[in-house]
């Protein structure tokens, strides 16, 4: 959508804002009217899944950058936040009975006498939070320049980064004194004195969940349209005259899988609080790619498919599992291959082929033509039931 | 660690050291082969890859299962018959899933990628629905279990003779198919320039169905040949993957020295860090030295210089 | 004398023991509301005196939940809990159920994803409000439930053997923590074979490397040695440099807790590489008949397993169970330490709720410890105050059919100590 | 040789090879300010090697390439493009996903870092520029249209004019008519002739009328090597040249 030409935007509302703004309505008006709080709570856990998914739009859809290795960076995210919200929860008095009270429990399992260093200053919520982005960014600057600088793209990436998420979940299990190994980081309180067990507080991660991701929608949609936005697509499509346009491409590729990285740690870090802990099954390859099929059923091209994606894979995902586990796999499969062979562009290629000229006849012959062209971005079907 | 061995004992445990070295380099090497075609010559990421493998592991299990019932004299002999079966069930599967989803995304590797993680989901509720969600035990003719004594001290597993045997007859069968038969030459020349080739008169999608056929029943044989090391369930295809891209990868993808020289430095490193290392570290450690070299030198181990 | 006792004896033939006489002494003021038909028995327990905290029971049924995963790689292992569990479901219905009243299953999968195991068990609590919740075989996935468990106060009976350092007023362990299972195996092993050197190997992750760490303080306080002591990735199946590294250390004891389809890549090589465990000692704590099936009898047999509970278990309680069992799901079936554990979740809940008379969590919780059921298949066991259960651990000889041979059982009840000092 | 020259492009000694097999061989030319050099030769004589070598898409094994006695070999892609050099490909490489005016703004020589970019307003100079531009290829009427479905012809325009919105002081240009028709190659003659004012251009080309038309200087290649070298009517006459087109 957002590559619609400049010019054809002037004088129309612009769709992009029409369509998020609809989403915010569905998220922060018709999800929690029409869902209890266990539902809403389960929404608000598909909802991080999307963080990651945006990211994807840009990474993959934009830019041509498959990363097989999102989970590291959602689980990065995750952890950061789960240390700091152990250590509140570990505090000497609530584990007396531990033969070192005032450290995590996993760790005094383990025979750790004291805490770690790189633990000591998660007692910070301010350092946690920006920990939670920064140390994601980091590593993926990291890994970028090593790639990006040295031209490694495609597939060769993608592998690579599958390895990486290979390799921390091994870490992550194998330092169970550090990280919690296989469990994760259970049993998470409270977050600065307030309890984020009960149903009042999870009604309001939701609603901050929600209100993250509108922002960084817009986010994604201010990089999308800005000159780096094109350059992100120019580079996918020919590569060499970007280049030779003189761009150092490296720069740009770091920059967008960096920003993917961060996006996707956010969201790691509000699973985290809404799910109450954070676990190295979502670091590794399973969720990883699980999380690139999300943002191909949305339509990797467009951020709002990529949230919708999102919402309808993992509300299939809980329907059939509850109903007929057997199916379950069987209909990823299905949806891995369709999604690739038959709507390449996912639920938001489906939209503009067949929903959109379709409405943009039917409004065309009214007066209100802007309150209507926005209209059916919705997917006819939403988590919504 | 060595203090309180005699220079005999230690000797005989760096040669039995050097042989499981050989052996999880076979095992590399038979899971890699396949691949190696399949991606290094068609650059098709075939994520399902290790349920290929599988299949032939449960044709193994089916074989063994009925051979014992039906003809239990030929038993010893089975093995055999089960590979070559799991290589027949592997390949047409294969052609089949070439024929039904591969073909239409050539040049978009990374939708095989994809595509293919799909099918290997599917592939595994097959399994589960068919054979349960349990590890199936395959029964192994007694020959192939057991070792041989070389010494006092030094045992040599004979199904790590026989997987080392079967890697390298494989091996040689590639070879010859691939670079010294006309149907071999043709594969090159398709993968090289699909337009040229099929205008002097190559069926090119006959190659590619057959290369892929090819690739997907070594795949089968690896799978028939590890139900004498490894597990047989469900979701056993799974394990592989990872090690298996690498060591393609690590190899320079288009060539077949490559992926024998990277399995072998792969695998040689492993074992030697399992032994001075404890288990998880070593693993960390070879998966993390492939992935830094690999960063290094994006290309791989052995690759032609060629112009663009 | 309460019905269950005469039920559960009716079922299962159980055998006396001294204690649960002196239990029922203190029981004997109870009315006997066993003897009262079904109907009468609902209206003796009207719904508002066994109900006060709106879970779903009716007059004549009471919903509680079976959360496993049947999809994903641990419904390799969880199949035979939930098998179990509706067996010992079906069992008590046709008895006429618990407090008169019929139970419903419903069966959620946690698709061996943790979170989707507290999603699951945050919707059995708070949408179904089921009075009991028998479920989860990997502490990863007790972890992730267990706060659910406590915040909107269920209850959970979880059956596998599991590492302990946990406690809760939520959750009946059902199967052993680490040291009833370990520490009686390394004595026996010490004392019959003698050992004084043990190599360990595990998977890595928790419960491998919390087993371990028990044993090796017990095998060094007794003035043994450890001569080795690896983990590997879950998944991993190249055993080889371990193996020599086994054979260059010459350990008495291969102590391993090495699992899923790592086990069968870690036996079979065991074998090829010529350690034969009818020479060399191999006592594991991590394979039950279950496993046996993928491993492969002949890949195996010789070596010792550890835990509380073996299929060929003989007594009439057991021989009753494996019937009733293979009869439901069919003569192939195979019951492990696990299996067995699972069956007796329902049978301490049933058990609990009518001593309590109520499905009141909290009562149930209070009136759990002390439970004591004569008809398990292992034998005679007792709810801790701990909520573990009091059990007995056997060490058996692995077969080539894939079944154990009971080799040693001990004399006595071991309590349970998930906090064990000095092991920590 | 002198290490520094008066041309704005100094080729010397320059040397690659690909497994052994040298495209390039110890091959030296010069491109004097507003000079239009052309590189004639059979396939794989090594012209479009030549061309990747100056703008750095293939690193030489031996040699130097001097521009304006700076050395272009120890510099990366985007800063040889920042020191001047602007190279079109043989095949027209555009974006086809984005429109004309995107395809000449991503061009256009500003917020060419990432935050650059960024931060980057499509401001009134802009769009004049862009609009000059395309004025000078022919595709004033197209600027909105995506550039997937202009005709081959106004693609290779389309990237002449990406070049030029750059205003590079040497301009390499692969085959610009192959395949146009004839009425494009006019069209293209003319605009090559309006844009190669004040500037250097490097060109390969094969149609000999065409290069007739533009060569201020030509150079022969020949498996590598510098066949001949000189004006167009010096070169068509020199025998050797005349044995490798036709002989064989």
């Amino acid at each position: 959508m957002t590559r619609t030409p400049q010019s054809r935007l002037v004088g129309r509302i612009d769709g992009d804002i029409v369509g998020i703004l609809l989403l915010a309505a569905l998220l922060v008006i018709v999800l929690p009217l029409g869902l209890d709080i266990f539902r809403l709570n389960m929404v608000g856990k598909y909802l991080t899944y999307a963080f990651v998914a945006l990211g994807l739009v840009l990474c993959w859809g934009s830019a041509g950058i498959l990363s097989l290795g999102q989970g590291i960076f959602f689980g990065i995210g995750g952890y950061c936040m789960a240390m700091f919200l152990k250590l509140e929860a570990s505090s000497p008095e609530a584990t007396k009975i531990q033969s070192t009270p005032g450290i995590p429990d996993f760790m005094d399992w383990n025979q750790l006498k004291e805490l770690p260093w790189f633990w000591e200053p998660f007692h910070s919520l301010t350092f946690a939070t920006i920990a939670v982005v920064a140390v994601p960014a980091l590593l993926a600057f990291i890994v970028g320049l090593a790639m990006f600088k040295r031209r490694v793209g495609g597939v060769y990436f993608a592998i690579i980064t599958q390895a990486f998420a290979a390799i921390l979940t091994i870490l992550i299990v194998g330092q169970q004194g550090y990280t919690g190994g296989i469990n994760g980081i259970t049993d998470l309180r409270t977050l600065k004195g307030w309890d984020i067990r009960t149903d009042e507080a999870k009604l309001v991660l939701y609603f901050v969940n929600a209100a993250l991701l509108i922002g960084c929608i817009l986010l994604c949609l201010y990089v999308r349209r800005s000159k780096l936005g094109r350059i992100l697509v120019a580079l996918r499509d020919k590569e060499d005259r970007v280049r030779f346009s003189g761009y150092d491409v490296a720069n740009f590729k770091i920059f967008v899988f960096c920003f993917a990285a961060a996006l996707s740690a956010v969201g790691g870090a509000m699973f985290t609080l809404q799910v109450g802990f954070m676990s190295p099954s979502f670091v590794g390859i399973v969720p990883s790619i699980e999380m690139v099929i999300y943002c191909a059923v949305g339509g990797r091209l467009s951020l709002l498919g990529a949230v919708y994606g999102t919402l309808l894979v993992n509300w299939a995902k809980t329907m059939l599992s509850e109903s007929f586990p057997e199916l379950w796999l069987f209909a990823m499969g299905a949806l891995f291959i369709g999604v690739v062979m038959v709507f390449p562009n996912g639920l938001a290629g489906l939209y503009q082929q067949f929903i959109a000229p379709r409405l943009r006849r039917t409004a065309a012959g009214r007066v209100d033509e802007a309150a209507d062209a926005g209209a059916p971005i919705i997917p006819p079907h939403t988590a919504a039931d | 660690m060595f203090e309180g061995y005699s220079l005999a004992e230690l000797g005989s445990i760096f040669a039995m050291q050097g042989f499981a070295g050989l052996i999880l380099f076979s095992v590399f090497v038979l899971m890699a082969l396949g691949l190696a075609i399949i991606f290094g010559q068609m650059g098709v990421i075939n994520m399902a890859h290790g349920e290929f493998m599988i299949l032939g592991a449960y044709v193994t299990y089916l074989c063994s299962n009925f051979i014992s019932t039906y003809a239990p004299a030929l038993f010893p002999a089975y093995f055999f018959i089960a590979m070559a079966l799991a290589f027949l069930a592997s390949g047409a599967l294969g052609m089949l899933v070439e024929w039904g989803m591969i073909r239409f995304l050539y040049r978009r590797p990374l939708d095989t990628l994809l595509a293919t993680w799909g099918l290997s989901l599917i592939l595994q509720q097959v399994f589960r629905s068919v054979f349960g969600a349990r590890e199936v035990g395959v029964v192994l003719p007694d020959w192939l279990m057991g070792s041989v004594a070389v010494t006092d001290t030094i045992e040599v597993p004979i199904n790590g003779l026989f997987v080392m045997g079967l890697t390298m007859a494989i091996t040689i069968v590639i070879y010859a198919v691939m670079f010294r038969s006309r149907w071999g030459q043709g594969v090159r020349a398709v993968m090289q320039n699909r337009v040229m080739a099929g205008a002097v008169g190559i069926n090119t999608e006959k190659v590619d169905r057959y290369t892929f056929g090819l690739g997907c029943g070594i795949a089968g044989v690896a799978g028939s040949a590890f139900t004498m090391v490894g597990s047989t369930g469900p979701t056993s295809g799974q394990l592989y993957i990872v090690d298996t891209f690498l060591v393609v990868v690590f190899g320079g993808a288009q060539s077949l020295v490559g992926t024998i020289a990277s399995a072998f430095t792969i695998s040689q490193a492993q074992s030697t860090m399992e032994f001075f290392l404890s288990g998880s570290t070593a693993k960390v450690l070879t998966l993390l030295t492939v992935v830094v070299i690999l960063m290094l030198r994006p290309q791989g181990l052995f690759v032609l210089k060629v112009r663009r | 004398m309460s019905s269950d006792k005469i039920n559960a004896d009716k079922l299962t033939g159980g055998a006396h023991s001294p204690l649960r006489r002196k239990l029922l002494l203190g029981m004997a003021a109870l009315p006997a509301i066993g003897l009262l038909p079904r109907g009468a028995l609902a209206q003796a327990l009207p719904t508002d005196a066994v109900n006060t905290t709106k879970l779903a029971v009716t007059d004549s049924t009471v919903k509680v939940g079976i959360l496993h995963s049947t999809t994903g790689t641990m419904a390799i292992s969880e199949t035979g809990s939930v098998q179990a569990e509706k067996l010992a479901i079906a069992q008590i219905n046709e008895m006429g159920g618990v407090l008169g009243r019929k139970i419903e299953v419903i069966q959620e999968d946690g698709a061996s994803d943790w979170p989707t195991f507290a999603e699951k068990a945050r919707k059995l609590l708070v949408e179904d409000k089921v009075a009991a919740v028998f479920g989860c075989w990997t502490s990863a996935s007790r972890k992730a439930v267990l706060p659910v468990f406590e915040q909107y106060n269920g209850m959970l009976y979880y059956p596998t053997f599991y590492e302990g350092l946990e406690q809760s007023k939520n959750v009946i362990y059902t199967g052993q923590e680490a040291t009833q299972q370990i520490l009686a195996g390394l004595d026996w092993v010490t004392k019959e074979k003698g050992a004084k050197s043990f190599f360990l190997i595990g998977s890595d992750y928790i419960w491998p490397r919390t087993s371990n760490k028990i044993a090796r303080k017990h095998i060094e306080m007794h003035g043994q040695k450890v001569v080795g002591e690896e983990y590997f990735p879950l998944g991993h199946t190249q055993f080889n440099s371990v193996i020599n590294k086994i054979k260059l250390t010459k350990p008495d004891v291969i102590y391993a807790s090495v699992v899923g389809g790592s086990n069968v890549a870690f036996y079979k090589q065991l074998k090829a590489a010529g350690i034969d465990l009818n020479k060399q000692t191999l006592m594991t704590i991590s394979v039950t008949e279950d496993e046996m099936l993928g491993i492969g009898g002949e890949n195996i047999a010789g070596a010792y397993a550890c835990m509380k509970y073996f299929q060929s278990l003989k007594n009439p309680n057991n021989e009753k169970f494996v019937a009733a069992f293979k009869k439901m799901w069919g003569g192939e079936s195979v019951i492990g330490d696990v299996t067995q554990a699972g069956y007796l979740g329902p049978w301490l809940w049933k058990l609990t709720a009518e001593k309590a008379k109520s499905f009141d969590i909290d009562k149930i919780a209070a009136a759990s410890a002390g439970i004591e059921f004569t008809g398990a298949p292992e034998g005679y066991v007792r709810v801790h105050e701990n909520h573990h259960l009091w059990s007995k651990t056997r060490v058996g000889r692995a077969r080539t059919d894939g079944q154990f041979d009971v080799v040693f059982e001990t004399a006595d009840l071991i309590e349970p100590n998930p906090f064990p000092k000095g092991y920590q | 040789m002198a290490n520094s020259t008066d041309y704005l492009l100094a080729v010397e000694g320059l040397t690659v090879s690909f497994d052994g097999f040298k495209a390039v061989n110890d091959l030296s030319f010069y491109v004097d300010s507003n000079e239009i050099h052309v590189i004639i030769g059979p396939n794989g004589a090594g012209k479009t090697t030549v061309l990747d070598l100056i703008c750095g898409r293939t690193k030489a094994s031996g040699g130097s390439i001097k521009f304006r006695n700076k050395e272009l070999t120890a510099m990366k892609e985007h800063q040889i493009v920042k020191a001047g050099v602007g190279r079109k490909f043989q095949n027209p490489s555009i974006y086809d996903d984005l429109t004309v005016f995107e395809n000449l703004e991503i061009s256009y020589p500003r917020g060419r870092t990432v935050f650059g970019a960024l931060a980057f307003k499509r401001d009134a100079a802009v769009r004049e520029r862009v609009a000059e531009i395309a004025e000078m290829i022919f595709l004033a009427d197209n600027l909105d249209q995506r550039a997937e479905y202009l005709s081959h012809g106004q693609k290779q325009w389309l990237e002449i004019g990406m070049l030029l919105i750059q205003d590079p002081e040497l301009l390499m240009l692969d085959e610009p008519v192959a395949g146009m028709s004839v009425n494009e190659r006019r069209k293209t003659a003319e605009l090559l002739n309006k844009i190669i004012q004040n500037r250097s251009v490097l060109v390969i080309e094969h149609d000999m009328k065409f290069v007739e038309d533009i060569a201020h200087r030509v150079t022969v290649l020949h498996q590598g090597k510098i066949l001949s070298e000189g004006s167009m009517e010096r070169v068509k006459n020199d025998p050797k040249v005349v044995e490798v087109y036709l002989g064989h």
